[in-house]
């Protein structure tokens, strides 16, 4: 009963956690562009994170080793030199982003002035990260960011045609490089490399082992299939509200606007609510994702689990990355455009240490019995086959439309 | 250190140094062996740290690379850790004896004393 | 200038449900003065835009059209900013900013 | 002293100037409690070699494998085995 509770708890935080500011910015523009033609794609992405997630997951219960390790073991000093700069980069700009996205959640609650309440972001986060364990951190961000449940809610109570919205979800193409960025977008949003780093070396954290690994699975199946449903509902509540008024949303406002126009200002307030601790809880994850990625590459001691000063630097590296990434927002950048790049970004580098994974999770070297089976062997080619797809044609499309303008 | 045989790249090189303790303390960034050409050659050290990761890169990019990570000074930016300290190869190569006595994690131990003016650090 | 129309249009609908909220007293004060501000802005923005990039003589109508519109738009999103409270305002504002939705649209397609 | 830096990613080629391919792991071998190097596990599936890894009670990288008692001659970049040498094929 207690292992049932504690599925299912993890199940709810990876819910709660599975939406970021990507998800509400690309599902929302898909809905509003394209209606429910591009629902296929959410499918397509959410595959992907549970089959890259799993085997990270298992990789590090099964071989102690977390993504980095595996790919500085893998991919040598040098490629996993490129790799590992790469997604310093583009954790910090996620990370911007979503600093920047939960300050204006607080400006759209509250009416302060955008720069403090990125400050106040930066050092509400900050210290919940430094005085909150592993555990609670997950819990708080998951459970709370849990309010976007009201997308769903929103998505049947504005009564959409089923048999279009299903109609949706049967992978269809146009000859139009815009539908295909937002497709690259909407499968990228759900994809994003570094809630997979952070899933992996939070197998670690939890100190879990063989006898988790069902946990491994259900957290990783059940929790981003659900989490899917979250981003599946943003676009039918976009593609209610925003597709025949022919509106073009450029701003986390157009989002929530989504929820209010279906429940008033209670439902305005959950959208509001889910949102702030959606990227707040992804803030804390790509500052995490920076400092493991570094510190595992370099290979010192990391952990939250550790006393700050058993994992100095560790801590200083998380530190570092908020407050690099409050430096990046308060240029007066805009946090939807930096979520567009970091999206497409990340897609692009994501082969990188997809294929390390992949690699390792075959290897009976490392994984004895554990090692990829044939249906995870299927699935984990395959969508690397899709990811190399995706990744090459993710800058061409991004130039070719304007980052998705048209 | 099960087996006869072993491929030092895909086995040791790279892989994460742990003390005795299990404190995390660096990475095999590259593998000395004594001996030379015309005889056996026998492996001596362990190297790491950031220093070690220059020699490593393609030529080309050797000098930036000194001037970024440091240019290899034993004791410095580079720790020898002799071949038999190490107790096992696992998932991990585990040394038989503490961080701090072979000259490991130094900048975790600086870090430290910053970290630990820290509340509840 | 086809896609800064097309942004008036979208502006013009989503303020325009902003209203509708807003007369219906669906919604809270600070959304609607922060989130109108953005679009207030963006309209700005726009007009800006289309004020400044050359245009060959043909299109100078359209175009002076098109940034009266952008005025109006922006004047109506303050309007809701500035006293959010007043439901029968929201409402005539609602049914203004569809209007002008509907006439930046058909100024994009005549483009 | 030789590094393990100082042969990996060498070009191999035969005194006559034949390529043999490129080093890609180290294999060593025990001997009195030590770890000796037995050769170079060269070619071109090397590199894949090294990413795939293989499988096994016995883990090691599939390649050809140059004798270390082959080599003649080390230069930067460069590993230059005798004549007459053969590559062990595992």
């Amino acid at each position: 009963m207690k292992k049932v509770f504690q599925v299912a708890l993890g199940i709810i935080a990876a819910i709660g956690g599975f939406v970021d500011i990507g998800e509400l910015v690309f599902n929302t523009q898909a809905g509003a562009v394209y209606r429910y033609q591009l629902l296929w794609a959410v499918p397509v992405g959410v595959i992907g994170i549970v089959v890259f997630a799993e085997m990270t997951g298992r990789v590090a219960t099964v071989s102690g080793r977390p993504v980095f390790d595996v790919v500085r073991m893998r991919m040598g000093l040098n490629v996993g030199l490129v790799t590992l700069v790469a997604s310093l980069l583009i954790n910090l700009i996620t990370l911007a982003a979503e600093v920047g996205g939960a300050a204006i959640v607080l400006q759209l609650l509250f009416d302060v002035n955008v720069s403090t309440l990125i400050l106040v972001a930066v050092i509400g986060l900050v210290l919940i990260v430094y005085f909150v364990p592993f555990g609670g951190i997950e819990r708080i961000f998951g459970y709370l960011g849990c309010a976007l449940l009201v997308y769903v809610a929103a998505a049947v109570h504005l009564k959409p045609d089923w048999h279009h919205v299903s109609q949706g979800l049967i992978p269809s193409w146009h000859s139009s490089a815009l539908y295909a960025y937002f497709v690259v977008g909407v499968i990228g949003a759900a994809l994003v490399p570094y809630e997979v780093y952070f899933y992996s070396s939070g197998a670690i954290e939890d100190r879990w082992t063989v006898r988790d690994l069902s946990l491994n699975r259900a957290n990783a199946v059940l929790g981003f299939t659900l989490g899917g449903i979250l981003s599946i509902a943003l676009i039918v509540v976009a593609g209610e509200v925003f597709f025949a008024p022919k509106v073009q949303p450029g701003y986390l406002g157009t989002t929530a606007l989504g929820a209010q126009h279906a429940y008033g200002e209670a439902g305005l307030l959950l959208a509001l609510l889910g949102m702030l601790f959606a990227v707040g809880g992804a803030a804390v994850e790509c500052a995490f994702s920076g400092a493991y990625t570094l510190a595992q590459f370099a290979g010192w001691e990391w952990g939250k689990y550790r006393r700050p000063r058993e994992a100095p630097r560790f801590t200083l590296a998380w530190m570092i990355f908020f407050a690099l990434a409050f430096v990046v927002v308060e240029t007066g950048v805009d946090p939807v455009l930096l979520t567009e790049y970091a999206v497409i970004l990340s897609v692009v580098a994501l082969p990188l240490t997809y294929l390390p994974v992949l690699l390792i999770a075959r290897d009976r070297t490392f994984m004895g019995e554990r090692a990829n089976g044939l249906l995870a062997s299927t699935f984990g080619w395959l969508y690397f086959a899709i990811l190399l797809v995706v990744s090459l044609a993710a800058i061409p499309l991004m130039l070719a439309t304007d980052g998705g303008a048209g | 250190m099960g087996g006869d045989r072993m491929d030092l790249v895909y086995r040791v090189l790279d892989d994460q140094l742990v003390d005795v303790d299990g404190r995390r303390c660096g990475r095999v960034d590259d593998l000395e062996f004594e001996g030379d050409i015309g005889e056996f050659l026998c492996l001596f050290v362990i190297f790491s740290g950031l220093g070690v990761w220059y020699w490593r890169m393609p030529r080309r990019l050797r000098a930036i690379g000194a001037r970024l990570f440091g240019s290899g000074v034993v004791g410095r930016d580079v720790i020898r850790v002799p071949w038999t300290q190490v107790e096992d190869i696992s998932s991990v190569i585990r040394l038989k004896s503490k961080a701090r006595e072979l000259g490991l994690a130094q900048g975790d131990d600086r870090d430290a004393t910053f970290v630990a003016k820290l509340p509840r650090s | 200038m086809h896609a800064g129309i097309e942004q008036l249009a979208s502006i013009s609908a989503e303020s325009a449900l902003m209203a509708e909220d807003l007369a219906r007293g669906r919604t809270k004060t600070t959304f609607v003065r922060v989130h109108g501000a953005e679009l207030s802005a963006q309209t700005e923005h726009e007009a800006e835009k289309l004020n400044d990039d050359p245009v060959a003589p043909e299109l100078k109508m359209p175009i002076e059209e098109a940034i009266k519109l952008a005025a109006d738009i922006g004047g109506a999103i303050d309007d809701m900013r500035v006293s959010p409270q007043d439901r029968e305002q929201a409402r005539q504002d609602e049914v203004k900013l569809r209007h002008w939705a509907g006439q930046a649209n058909r100024l994009a397609e005549a483009l | 002293m030789i590094c393990a830096s100082d042969l990996i990613g060498c070009q191999v080629q035969s005194e006559s100037g034949e390529r043999l391919g490129r080093v890609h792991d180290l294999r060593a071998c025990t001997i009195d409690g030590g770890w000796v190097l037995m050769g170079l596990v060269v070619g071109r599936r090397g590199i894949v070699a090294r990413l795939i890894g293989d499988s096994g009670p016995d883990p090691l990288v599939r390649g050809d494998v140059i004798p270390w008692g082959a080599v003649a001659q080390l230069q930067d970049g460069l590993v230059i085995v005798r004549a007459g040498a053969t590559p062990v094929t595992r």
